[in-house]
């Protein structure tokens, strides 16, 4: 993997590397590094298998991280691709020619995260949500809990209490004794 | 302090009137001492002789209703012998001089000393006295003096151990 | 039609196919699905069929979406444990073991060597559970349902065993973060034994009654051929690549948990059609009895079943991020994990094999079948709609 | 051929029995099976971990009848709806009581859906004997129990000094100590003082000291000492204390203070508030006085705090030994109040430098916080003698530095904490001018019923001191030459009766010596209270030997308000609790005149 690493280095501008294990590195690439980096990947290094393809919203960094995740079967190895965007503009190109399968990863990425592949097949049709207008709900700020509470109703006859609060209620009248 | 008047009467002690003439006697005297002594203590320990004074009151009513009974009025008479224990019954008719200004351990340990020699009295009493009615009435004082010396006890472990820090 | 699995008929759809008009009074849309029989699941293929002939199938999944993915975020690292079974109901156990799996990567623990054993044992019991929900559902899709009785009997009889080890039936909530839950209840081995024994039994019927059947065979030899330069296009992995003559298996490949200690040889075909990749599963359950004996006999009975986890109800784990996989019986199943130092996961992504093979793959294959074929076709691939929405 | 005739065989299974079970409503599921849920409420202390954990939101803590809380149980007991209930057991596993498990039971019919809404173990359910069902495997816990060691100075190492004994946590390991708390915050309310300990130590968890700081500060001036030397009653109603060692807060508490450096500290803790131009004394430099001093300092009233010892910090420095609680980190909480510009004037004892009259005269309230500095005497025989000391004597003249003749053998009498005090001191002191320790410790009570900390007595016996439980002192044993020589001890019988009350009973034939050259007495102290003279004495409500106050510690006097051990017994965090109350009391009678006058 070190090896591999080193002379990816020497070909194509990389961020930063994490190693996570001996058969699994992640690392950092620029947007326009991702397609001749996978394809030479793919092509030359035998990293043949998509294995998948999702984001990461790191939205106090204002960034959407891409994850593409290769495999080398014959050294059974993978590779993480990163692909840092901004949140503000996260057009990513397309890479359905390379695994007809990205298409759907790309789909599903557009309708959740918001994160646009121009030419992928069948890219804005609705996926898995049916009339959705509220912004990509995978989104950190999407809030599933208040979600929740506008658009459903909590069954009656429940309500808890706050051990300490119900004990500073209940037993201050005892003068806080000893 | 004059001493008190219930020793030259328990030298003539014959029966069960005399007994409880001088049981009488000798809770009337306490009673009188507390009360004596309540103005001269601090007022943060007054409360302990005021209870004291309360509780030989007690007695004392208890023992002047005793004394009216008449079950108890038709055993008066017998006559029983002086226990071993009757000297420091006696002693503690002597009246102490516990100063100007004593403090609430000095109460307590008088008082509890007097607590301890009645009960040993009234239980003497009862041991010699064959079972029936009399012995009855030794037993039932000596149980209330038993009672009240546990009670002093209480209080002296709260006031003097009262723990370490 | 029949013949080895060499290459592709073509290229995609859309390229090779002349534009469908509707309005040509030639074609007509079908929806199969949300609910229909020959469908796994809750998911629909809408056709269009020019005569019987399918020439275009879309897919459409969405109907059994519960954003999982989106709960995790909310819930604290041992919350997300209750939910994650939930992804894949006829197999969860892969759900609980790959995420353990990236928990225990990513905070630093490691699991141990007991509950390493007894994980393996549950995902080979899920397996064989869910290879028999398939082939009663293949036999069904072809109108033989008498093989789906025998097979749910014998799945119900591991049921009994999923049952009195993990406390569960179906959502066993059994692999935790840090281990297993508990060792194995007295007596399993020989309850175990007995189950194994069924199953062997119940197999050899269903070889009987279902392989060597002349009809069987008609409908499924040559039929729904995966061509072998696909496998990787489409993202084909499990008995679905295996059948293609493809030795890829997790298990193998790359692998985890105690198989490295356990003797067993991937089972592949060489055809790649409808008939062999049933006939992959089935042998494959074979093999799944044979390591779930190597395993009674193996594994250490005593001893820790988890790690010391640190307090979890404050449990948090520095940044970083991991992809763990297992082999389950339709494929790749795997965990991506992200995490934030907070304590909450930033991100999981559940890679469930039917992702690949129920939408672009399944749409690949469809045009150019009889309408008959195309629910049995589905259900070849094996497939489980509620891991591709989570 | 074959694949036309074999599928004919299905037919073979005609003749076998069918496989279905013949009664599928009775079937039993198996023992280990998550079925609804059992709690043993009597076991149960409603700390509502089983709530917390629940990510499906299934459990509410209700209050229950007939279960008030007390300290270390809330009161509450968990209901589960089963409608949100996934059976995933978590519950369980956290439970700190193990009180709630669950039953093998799966099936259960009604028509009512809120039926399935209810409280295990209150509301009687069929399964409520079931033996079967799951419970949390042995060892399986999903918190930890065990305490996080604290390095502790070797017996040999401190025998000789007067060097703190605790190390205190470092930084790793206090993480690892908060983590194990739960955060249910039953310990709150048997704290005195009511700190905020679940915040506070998610503040070390999170490495948030200063945070952590300001939390203690809120309730507490004291947390430097009370981080050393507190009672720490939490510690008892702490959850993790039923199937484990409770987290130690004392330590926590230390631990924050001792990260933050005393500058910040006082930076945290603010300026007093702008002046309102009210004056209070405060009698007694101890935690009481100068909590008080701290809370009206910062509401912007001027403090004056009078004490009658060299330096502040009451019986916390001249009772509590250094090797308990350093003189130095009792400078830091003292040097913050002063830092409010709290005036403490020592070697000022009211009665003698200033009268209680002016004290009145000069200031808009008084604050009464004298502790109990008088020791008690056994009064035994020979308890008179010159070799005779009051335990609480010798801790101030070792604190002072006053020279006194240590002696080579001692003996001391008494079974609290003051007790273990000076037995350890005074041996400490041996060592160091005879080179050999010889204190034994004799005490009424037989060491169940022992008053000092077990920690305590413990440390005692490390230190090469032997306790002679169980020991009535009969005589203090004098020679013809007027020497202490021993004390003569018997043995108790039993020291309190089937009620708890005091009532020793003595073997007299179990008689015991102890050679000493001096005895101390460590039985108990008393408050001074002589210094209010006999005029305030008469007027002020006594209750049973104590200052009489109402709750919030004020007087029947109106102008003066008590504090402290003085009038709630010695326990340094509850003077804490103490002081706040009579400044918010204080503060109280100040805006009430205020809105009078206006």
């Amino acid at each position: 993997m070190r090896t591999l690493l080193e002379s990816l280095k020497e070909r194509f501008p990389l961020g930063p590397i994490t190693e996570q294990r001996p058969d699994l590195a992640f690392v950092t690439v620029e947007r326009e590094t991702l397609r001749p980096l996978i394809v030479h990947l793919r092509d030359r290094e035998g990293f043949t298998h998509l294995v998948l393809l999702t984001a990461v919203d790191w939205i106090e960094e204002n960034l959407f991280q891409l994850t593409y995740l290769v495999h080398d079967r014959a050294n059974a190895r993978d590779i993480g691709l990163r692909v840092m965007l901004p949140r503000d503009e996260p057009e990513m190109e397309s890479i359905h020619d390379l695994w007809p399968t990205a298409a759907t990863y790309q789909r599903e990425l557009k309708e959740m995260f918001g994160i646009p592949f121009p030419g992928s097949p069948r890219l804005d049709e609705e996926f898995i949500l049916e009339g959705w207008v509220d912004i990509p709900p995978y989104r950190r700020d999407f809030d599933t809990l208040k979600f929740a509470e506008e658009n459903f109703e909590h069954r009656a006859g429940r309500g808890t209490t706050d051990p300490a609060t119900h004990m500073r209620e209940r037993m201050a009248t005892q003068g806080g004794s000893k | 302090m004059p001493e008190g008047k219930g020793h030259a009467k328990l030298k003539t002690l014959t029966n069960l009137r005399e007994v409880l003439t001088v049981a009488t006697e000798f809770e009337r005297t306490a009673r009188d001492f507390y009360t004596a002594l309540a103005p001269k203590v601090s007022k943060s320990i007054r409360y302990l002789v005021e209870e004291l004074v309360a509780e030989e009151q007690q007695h004392l009513d208890l023992f002047a209703g005793l004394a009216g009974r008449a079950d108890v009025e038709a055993v008066l008479e017998t006559e029983i012998e002086r226990p071993a224990s009757d000297r420091k019954f006696s002693d503690c008719i002597h009246l102490p001089d516990l100063g100007d200004n004593p403090d609430d351990q000095a109460v307590l340990q008088y008082a509890l000393a007097r607590e301890h020699a009645a009960m040993e009295q009234y239980t003497a009493l009862a041991e010699a006295t064959p079972p029936g009615a009399l012995r009855n009435v030794f037993v039932f004082l000596a149980n209330e003096e038993t009672k009240h010396k546990n009670e002093l006890e209480a209080v002296y472990y709260r006031v003097v151990h009262s723990g370490g820090v | 039609m029949t013949g080895r699995a060499t290459s592709s008929p073509g290229g995609s759809t859309a390229a090779s196919s002349p534009p469908i008009d509707l309005s040509s009074g030639k074609y007509l849309k079908l929806w199969q699905g949300p609910q229909h029989p020959g469908i796994t699941g809750n998911m629909s293929v809408e056709l269009t069929v020019c005569g019987d002939e399918v020439v275009e199938g879309k897919t459409h999944v969405g109907y059994l979406h519960r954003g999982f993915e989106k709960l995790m975020e909310r819930r604290t690292f041992i919350q997300v444990f209750p939910i994650v079974c939930r992804v894949c109901v006829p197999e969860p156990d892969f759900n609980e073991y790959c995420y353990a799996a990236t928990i225990e990567e990513l905070a630093g623990i490691e699991a141990p060597e007991r509950a390493l054993w007894i994980r393996t044992l549950i995902l080979e019991m899920g397996r064989i559970n869910s290879y028999m929900m398939y082939l009663g559902g293949q036999a069904g899709a072809l109108g033989m349902g008498v093989i789906g009785q025998w097979t749910t009997y014998v799945r119900d009889l591991m049921l009994d065993r999923f049952e009195e080890l993990t406390g569960a039936r179906i959502y066993h909530m059994f692999i935790l973060p840090g281990g297993v839950r508990d060792g194995l209840p007295d007596g399993f081995d020989g309850r175990m034994e007995e189950t194994l024994r069924e199953i062997e039994r119940t197999l050899a019927d269903v070889e009987d009654v279902m392989f060597h059947n002349a009809v069987f065979k008609k409908r499924t030899k040559g039929v729904g051929v995966i061509p072998v330069d696909l496998i990787d296009r489409y993202g084909v992995t499990g008995p679905n690549a295996r059948a293609a003559g493809l030795p890829n298996d997790v298990r193998k490949d790359h692998p985890y948990l105690v198989y490295p200690e356990l003797t067993f040889e991937p089972v592949t075909g060489t055809d790649s059609d409808m008939y062999t990749r049933a006939d992959v599963r089935r042998r494959d359950v074979a093999v799944s009895v044979d390591l779930i004996r190597q395993i009674i006999a193996k594994m250490p009975r005593t001893g820790p079943l988890t790690a010391k986890l640190p307090n979890v109800l404050h449990w948090k784990i520095p940044r970083g991020e991991t992809y763990v996989r297992g082999e389950c019986s339709r494929g790749e199943y795997g965990y991506y994990t992200v995490t934030d130092g907070s304590g909450h996961p930033r991100r999981i992504n559940v890679r469930g094999p039917s992702y690949t093979h129920a939408m672009a793959l399944l749409e690949h294959l469809i045009p150019g079948t009889n309408i008959a074929d195309v629910a049995a076709l589905m259900v070849s691939l094996h497939t489980y709609p509620p891991e591709i929405e989570r | 051929m074959r694949d036309v005739l074999s599928p004919f065989l299905a037919w073979k299974n005609l003749f076998r029995d069918p496989v279905s079970i013949r009664d599928p409503l009775n079937r039993e599921a198996a023992p280990r099976y998550r079925g609804f849920h059992k709690n043993d409420v009597e076991k149960c202390i409603g700390c509502g971990t089983c709530e917390t954990i629940c990510q499906n939101g299934a459990i509410d803590m209700v209050p229950v009848d007939g279960f008030d809380p007390k300290n270390g149980d809330s009161g509450l007991r968990p209901r589960i709806d089963y409608g949100r209930c996934c059976w995933c057991a978590l519950c369980v596993d956290v439970c700190m009581t193990g009180s709630l498990t669950m039953s093998n039971a799966y099936k259960w019919v009604d028509a009512d859906p809120d039926a399935f809404r209810f409280i295990p173990g209150v509301d009687a359910k069929s399964w409520d004997g079931s033996e079967h069902g799951y419970v949390c495997a042995e060892g399986h816990h999903l918190t930890a129990l065990e305490r996080v060691p604290m390095d502790e100075m070797e017996p040999e190492a401190r025998i000789s000094n007067f060097d703190e004994i605790v190390a205190g946590y470092d930084v790793a390991r206090a993480k690892l100590e908060a983590d194990r708390c739960v955060s249910c915050g039953l310990c709150i309310a048997t704290c005195p003082a009511h700190m905020a300990i679940p915040q506070y130590i998610e503040a070390v968890r999170d490495g948030d000291y200063e945070r952590g700081v300001a939390l203690l500060y809120e309730t507490n001036p004291f947390s430097n000492t009370c981080g050393r030397v507190c009672t720490h009653k939490c510690e008892t109603a702490c959850a993790v204390h039923n199937e484990g060692e409770a987290i130690a807060i004392r330590w926590l508490k230390r631990h924050i203070m001792d990260q933050v450096p005393q500058e910040k500290v006082r930076e945290i803790v603010g300026k007093p508030g702008p002046a309102t131009g009210r004056k209070v004394a405060i009698v007694g430099a101890g935690p009481a006085g100068l909590t008080a001093a701290f809370d009206l300092a910062k509401a912007g009233h001027a403090v004056t705090v009078y004490e009658t010892r060299h330096a502040a910090g009451g019986m916390t420095r001249y009772g509590i030994p250094e090797y308990r609680l350093p003189y130095d980190a009792l400078d830091r909480d003292v040097d913050v109040i002063t830092s409010l510009g709290v005036d403490i004037r020592c070697d000022t004892r009211i009665g003698r430098d200033v009268a209680m009259a002016d004290l009145h005269a000069a200031n808009d309230a008084v604050v009464l916080a004298i502790g109990l500095h008088l020791g008690r005497s056994t009064r035994i025989p020979g308890s008179e003698h010159a070799q005779v000391k009051k335990a609480v004597d010798l801790l101030r003249q070792i604190t002072d530095g006053e020279a006194f003749d240590v002696p080579k053998s001692a003996v001391v009498i008494g079974g609290g904490n003051v007790a273990m005090d000076i037995a350890r001191s005074l041996a400490r002191l041996q060592k160091q001018i005879h080179g050999k320790v010889d204190v034994t410790v004799t005490a009424l009570e037989d060491l169940p019923h022992f008053l000092a900390d077990r920690e305590e007595v413990k440390e005692c016996g490390e230190e090469g001191i032997p306790i002679f439980d169980a020991r009535g002192p009969q005589q203090i044993v004098i020679d013809d030459a007027g020497r202490v020589t021993g004390l003569r001890t018997w043995r108790v019988k039993s020291i309190f009766d089937d009620k708890g009350r005091f009532a020793p009973s003595y073997d007299e034939s179990d008689e015991l010596f102890h050679p000493a050259e001096m005895v101390i007495e460590a039985i108990g102290q008393a408050s001074d209270v002589s210094l209010l003279g006999e005029a305030l004495t008469e007027e002020l409500a006594w209750n049973r030997g104590r200052i009489a106050i109402d709750p919030d510690g004020r007087t029947s006097v109106p102008w003066l308000w008590s504090a402290g051990d003085c009038v709630a017994g010695p326990d340094v965090v509850h003077a804490v609790a103490d002081g706040h109350r009579v400044a918010a009391s204080i503060a109280a009678v100040f805006a009430e005149r205020s809105d009078a006058r206006e």
